[in-house]
C-alpha cells in the first residue's frame, strides 16, 4: 500500500557535484517497496513549486526501516530539496509504480546505469543479490566524483566497472560502448537499465542484438503520480493507438514494449 | 458563550441541486481518476463527492506529450480528454464506485449537441450516478468544447437538451475564459441547471525557450492551482447574486481556508483539483477544516455563510 | 562557430511601433511610480523605457484602503487610479524623466471618449513623451474603463479618437479578461493602434474570512504577477499572428526567461511590473540576461526570435 | 541612499515565543539608516510568498556595520523567514521611509512600546541618548518573555517599565494605562510611540490632554515599499481629500496629523 509520509532525516549531504544523498526514517515505506519504484517528494511547503518531484528509491532497508534517496541538481525542486536540514521531516508519497520484475530464480544479471539513471539500481542490486542472483553493474557518468554511487555497489559485492566521459575513472566513452565490448555478454540472462535515453536506446539494442531480456525505467513529467491525472502520458511505439502512464503502467517497461524515439 | 459552542449539531451535508453530498468537499473532474487511484490514501466514501475524469461518447486516446508543465504556483493541462468512453465508464469503473458508495458525477464532454445528449440518456440508464456535470469549457478540445462555454446562448442550448434527456441533476461547468460570466450564469440557468460549476481553467500556455516553441504538444493548456483562485473567487462572488441555483466553486483550493473563501464568495460546495496531486489527502483534511471552523464558530448549518462575503 | 558567435554585434535597440526604446525591457505603469521612485536601485535612463502611473485628466485620490493583498504567486491591487491629473504629471513629474533622457510612455485612462482625446491632445504639446499608452483596460474604475477594452468596437473608436489628436505612436493596453483577444486586438489595429501593450491584470478577488468580506474596499482587484503568465503568454501567442504591429508584452515576467518567453510568442519588447516589488533591480537585469542570451546564441536583433515558438 | 543588499546573517535565534531576532552585516546600511525607517525583506527566493515583507530596523549600529531585526512569526512570510541560516544572506531592501524626527537639543523623552512595537524604538533609544536626551521607555506585551526586548533597553541606559496583560512583569493592564499614571508626565518634552492602533490612539489622547509632542509609526500592507504602487495608502483624518504612503510619507507620523480610528 502506497502511502503519504512525513519522514524524520537522518542523513542529507552532497555526495558529487549537485548530487545529494538523503537518508531518512520510514519503516513501513522501507518495508513494502520494490526496486524500480519511486516517491513523489514535496520540496517546499509553499505553493512554487507546487508539484512533488519524482524520486526513486536509490536505496530501501526494511530492517533499519530506512530509505535513502539519490537526487541530482537540475531545478528549483530539488535545488529546495537540498535545504532540508537533518532531524526536519520529508514529505514522500509512495512507493509508486511498477518497479523492475526480479527473477524466480538466480541469474547471471547486468545492471547498465548512466549518470542519475544509477539512483534505482542500487535497490534494485541489493534485492537481486538476496535472491541469489550474479550481478555486476556497468556505471558512466561525466567523470570518476559523480560515480560516486559505485561504492554502495561494491559494498553490496556488486562488481563495479566504471565509464567516465572524461576519462577520470575507469574506460573513457560511453557505457553502451563497454556494454557492446562486454566479454561475458552472451552469458548474461538478463539487463536492467535505466538512464538518458539515448543510452538506453544503445543498451536496448545491444539486448536486442544479444536476445537477452531487459528492463529499463522511463521518465516523464508527473502531477499525481498515481494514474489519475493522465498527465504521464507516453507512447512506447510509433504506431500505438494508446498512451501509456509512466507513473503507474511503469517507470518500468520491458525492452521489447519500448521503442525509443526521444533523444536527451 | 463557548459552552453554546461546543453542544451546536454540525450539519455538513448539503444538497448541491439535488446531489446530495456528505459533506461540501468534492473532487474535481480530471484530478482523482476514477476513485480508486487515491483509495490508498484516504476513505473516498467519506467525500462529499467524487466527480469522474471527463468522458465522451467515444473512447479518446488524448493528446500526445508533453501534456503538463508547473507554473507559478499552478501547473497546465492539456490532457486531450483521454478515456475510454462513457459506456466503459459505466461498465468498467462505475462499480467500484457505487460499491464504496461514493457519490458519483459524471463530468461529460461532447463534440456537438448530440453527443452531449447522447451521453446525459446513456447516463440515465445508469444507476449509482448522483449527477452530471457538463464540461463545456475544456479547452483541450480542439472542435466543440470551447465554443459551447462561452456563448450564452450555445450554453443555453447545451443544458436544455441534456435536461431533456435525463432527470439526473445537471450541473455545466462554466469557463472563466470569458468577458461576462454572469451571462453564461444566467443563460445555464435559463437552460435548466440545476447546479453550476465554476470554474474551469483558464487558458494559458508555456514557452519552451531552449527548444524556441511551445512546452505543451496542444500549445495550450488549462491553468490550475492556487495561481487562479482569485479569478474563480471574483467570478463565483459576481454570479452568486445574479442566479437561484447553487455553485460548487473551485480553482485553487489547497486548505480550508481557501474552500471557506468560497463559501463566502457564494458557493454552497467546493471542488479540489490540484489540490490533491499536492497532498492526496487534502479532500478530507478540508472537509474536517471546515467542520472544525463550524463548531467554532457556532454555525450549525453551512448555508448560513454562503455568500456571507457578498456586499450589498 | 564558438569564434563566431562572440564577434556578434548586439543590437538591443527596439522600435515599437515608432517608440524608440535602448532596449526590449519596459517598466509597466502604475508599478515604477514616475520613476523617481527607484532611482537608488538602478539607472533609470538605461530602462528600454519607463511608463509612469495612469493619469486621468483630473486629479484622482484613488479607492480607500486596503488597496492590496498577496495572493499564490501574484498580488491583486486596487488603487483606483490615483493620480495628480495629466497637467500635474507633465508640469512636476515630466521634466525629472527628460533630464534624466528616459524613454517616457504615457499611460492614460479616461471615463469618455472625449477624456482620452483631451489628454492626448494635451500630451501632444508636451515635450519628451515617446508614446501613450490607452489604459482601456483598468478594472479599478468603475464607470468607463473596462467596457471600453472588453468590447472590439469600442477599443477600435477610442484608439481612433486618440489617435486623431496625436501623431504620438499610441499603443493600448488590452485587458485579459474576454472572450476573444484577436477580437479586440484586431479591433484596436484597425482603429490605427502603432503598437499594442498586453497584457493588463486580471480581475480578482480575496476574501477575509474572518471578517467575512471582501478584502480590498474595492471588492475586486487586477491580478498581476508569476501567476498570470501563462495567461499572459497565451494571449500575444494568440494575437501575434493576427496583427502587423508590434506587441508589448507584459504579465509576471521576473527574469530573462520569463522574458524571452514572451518574446517568443510574439512580444517585441516586454514590460516589468510586479517584478519591480519583488526585485527592483529586475528590469535591468533582464535587460542584461537578454543581451547574454543574444550573445551566446549568436543573435543579432532581437527580431530574428520574436515569435519564434509560433508553430504554423 | 537606498539599497538592494544581502547581508550575511551573523546571528538567527528565537528571544521570546513567536519572536525572532535576526543580526546581519550590512555596513552602508547600518550607516545611513535612522530611527523609524524599516527594510522590505525577501523572505523566499521563490514566487510564493511573492512580496518582501516590511520590518523596521531594530537597531543599527554604524560602528560595527551590523543591523538588527527583531520579528514576530505571524504567518507564511515571516515564518519561512526563520528557516535563514547563519552564514547564509538575508536579501533586504532599504533604509525606507520617514522615520523618528530626532530632537535637535537634548529633551525629556518617553518611548511607549506595545508588542512589536518596541521593535523600532531600540535604535530610537540610541539615536536619542547619543544626542544626550533623558530617556525612558514604558514598554507593554503579552507576558514577561514578550519583553525580551527591555534589557537591550537598559543595557543602552534606558530605564525600561514594563507593563504585561497576565502581570507576569511589572505592573499588569495595558501600557496606555501606565502612561496616564506616569507622575513624571507634565516634565515630558516629547512621547514616540509604537504598537497596536488601539493602544496609539490611547497614548496619542494623553499627549494631546498634557500638549506632548508626540510621533507614532504606522502599518499597512505593501508591495514596493517606495512609494511607486500606492499600494499603502491611508486617510490620516476621517475628512482628508488625499491618502499619504504609509512607506513613504511615513510610517511615522506627529500624532496631531493622524487622527487612528481604525481599531486591531
Ligand atoms: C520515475 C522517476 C524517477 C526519478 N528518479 C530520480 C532520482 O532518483 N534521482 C534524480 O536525481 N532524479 C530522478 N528523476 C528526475 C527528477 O524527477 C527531476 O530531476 C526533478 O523532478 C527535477 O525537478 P526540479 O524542480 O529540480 O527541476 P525543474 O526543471 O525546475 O522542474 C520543473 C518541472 O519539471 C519536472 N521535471 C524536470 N525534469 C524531470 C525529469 N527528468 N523527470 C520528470 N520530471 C521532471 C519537475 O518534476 C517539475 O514538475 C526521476 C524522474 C522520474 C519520472
Ligand atoms: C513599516 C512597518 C514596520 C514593521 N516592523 C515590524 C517589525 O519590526 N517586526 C515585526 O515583527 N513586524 C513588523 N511589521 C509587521 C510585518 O510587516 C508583518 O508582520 C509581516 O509583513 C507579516 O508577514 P507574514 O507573511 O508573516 O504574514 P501574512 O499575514 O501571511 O502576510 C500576508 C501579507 O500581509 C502583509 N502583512 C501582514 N501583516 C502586516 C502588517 N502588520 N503590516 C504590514 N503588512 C502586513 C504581509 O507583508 C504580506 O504581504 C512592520 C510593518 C510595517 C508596515
Ligand atoms: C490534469 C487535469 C485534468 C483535468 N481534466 C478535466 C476534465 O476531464 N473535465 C473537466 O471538466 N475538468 C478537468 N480539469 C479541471 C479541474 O476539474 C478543475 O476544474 C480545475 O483544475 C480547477 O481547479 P483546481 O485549481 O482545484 O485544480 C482537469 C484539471 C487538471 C489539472
Ligand atoms: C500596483 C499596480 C498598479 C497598477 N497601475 C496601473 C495603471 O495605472 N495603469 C495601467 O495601465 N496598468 C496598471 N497596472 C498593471 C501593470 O502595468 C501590469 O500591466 C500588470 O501588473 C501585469 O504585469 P506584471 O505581472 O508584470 O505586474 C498596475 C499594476 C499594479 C500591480
Ligand atoms: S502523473 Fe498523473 S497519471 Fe502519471
Ligand atoms: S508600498 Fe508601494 S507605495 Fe507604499
Amino acid at each position: 500500500m502506497a502511502r503519504l509520509e512525513k519522514g524524520i532525516i537522518l542523513s542529507h549531504r552532497q555526495v558529487a557535484p549537485e548530487i545529494y544523498s538523503l537518508e531518512f526514517a520510514a519503516p513501513a515505506l522501507a518495508r513494502e517497496a520494490s526496486p524500480g519504484q519511486f516517491l513523489q517528494v514535496r520540496t517546499s511547503p509553499t505553493y512554487d513549486p507546487l508539484l512533488r518531484r519524482p524520486i526513486s528509491l536509490f536505496d530501501a532497508e526494511a530492517e533499519r526501516g530506512v530509505v535513502t534517496l539519490l537526487y541530482r541538481v537540475v531545478g528549483r525542486g530539488t535545488s529546495l530539496l537540498t535545504e532540508l536540514p537533518v532531524d526536519g521531516l520529508v514529505d514522500v508519497m509512495g512507493p509508486l509504480g511498477r518497479g523492475f520484475t526480479l527473477p524466480e530464480r538466480p541469474e547471471k544479471v547486468l545492471l547498465v546505469g548512466g549518470g542519475m539513471g544509477l539512483a534505482p539500481l542500487l535497490f534494485l542490486g541489493r534485492m537481486l543479490k538476496q535472491g541469489g542472483s550474479q550481478v555486476k553493474i556497468l556505471g558512466g557518468a561525466a567523470d570518476a566524483q559523480r560515480l560516486w554511487a559505485g561504492n554502495r555497489f561494491e559494498r553490496l559485492g556488486i562488481s563495479f566497472s566504471p565509464v567516465t566521459v572524461d576519462g577520470s575513472a575507469g574506460r573513457q566513452g560511453l557505457v553502451a560502448e563497454l556494454l557492446a565490448d562486454w566479454p561475458e555478454l552472451d552469458q548474461v540472462d538478463r539487463i536492467y537499465c535505466c538512464g538518458p535515453e539515448a543510452m538506453m536506446a544503445a543498451v536496448s539494442k545491444i539486448a536486442r542484438e544479444h536476445n537477452i531480456w531487459g528492463e529499463l525505467s522511463l521518465e516523464e513529467h508527473m502531477a499525481c503520480g498515481v494514474g489519475a491525472c493522465l498527465g504521464c502520458a507516453r507512447l512506447l511505439q510509433p504506431g500505438d493507438t494508446g498512451y501509456v502512464k509512466i507513473c503507474k503502467d511503469g517507470p518500468v517497461f520491458n525492452m521489447s514494449e519500448v521503442q525509443l524515439f526521444k533523444l536527451d | 458563550m463557548e459552552s453554546a459552542k461546543q453542544d451546536i449539531m454540525i450539519d455538513l451535508a448539503v444538497d448541491l441541486g439535488g446531489i446530495a453530498m456528505k459533506n461540501p468537499v468534492a473532487v474535481a473532474s480530471g484530478t482523482f481518476g476514477y476513485g480508486k487511484e487515491y483509495e490508498d490514501y484516504l476513505d473516498i466514501s467519506a467525500l462529499g463527492a467524487v466527480i469522474v475524469k471527463g468522458t465522451t461518447l467515444e473512447p479518446r486516446s488524448g493528446n500526445p506529450p508533453p501534456r503538463i508543465v508547473e507554473t507559478a504556483a499552478g501547473m497546465l493541462n492539456a490532457i486531450g480528454l483521454e478515456n475510454p468512453g462513457v459506456r466503459a465508464f459505466a461498465q468498467e469503473y462505475l462499480p467500484y464506485l457505487v460499491e464504496k458508495k461514493v457519490t458519483v458525477i459524471a463530468n461529460v464532454a461532447g463534440n456537438s449537441l448530440e453527443d452531449y445528449a447522447a451521453m446525459a440518456a446513456y447516463l440515465q440508464g445508469c444507476s449509482g450516478i448522483a449527477g452530471i456535470e457538463l464540461n463545456i469549457s475544456c479547452p483541450n478540445v480542439k472542435k466543440g468544447g470551447l465554443q459551447f462555454g462561452t456563448d450564452p446562448h450555445m450554453v443555453k442550448e447545451v443544458v436544455r437538451a441534456v435536461k431533456a434527456e435525463t432527470s439526473l441533476p445537471v450541473m455545466p461547468k462554466l469557463s472563466p475564459n470569458v468577458t461576462d460570466i454572469v451571462a453564461i450564469a444566467r443563460a445555464a440557468e435559463e437552460g435548466g441547471a440545476d447546479a453550476l460549476s465554476m470554474i474551469n481553467t483558464l487558458m494559458g500556455m508555456a514557452i519552451d525557450i531552449r527548444a524556441r516553441r511551445p512546452v505543451l504538444a496542444n500549445i495550450f493548456g488549462g491553468l490550475s492551482g492556487p495561481a487562479i483562485k482569485p479569478v474563480a473567487l471574483r467570478m463565483i462572488y459576481q454570479v452568486f447574486p445574479a442566479v437561484n441555483i447553487p455553485i460548487l466553486g473551485g480553482g485553487g483550493i489547497m486548505n480550508s481556508n481557501d474552500a471557506l473563501e468560497f463559501i463566502m464568495a457564494g458557493a454552497s460546495a467546493i471542488s479540489v483539483g490540484t489540490g490533491n496531486f499536492v497532498d492526496p489527502q487534502c479532500a478530507a483534511e478540508i472537509a474536517a477544516g471546515i467542520s472544525d471552523y463550524m463548531v467554532a464558530q457556532g454555525i450549525g448549518s453551512l448555508r448560513e455563510i454562503v455568500g456571507a462575503a457578498i456586499q450589498r
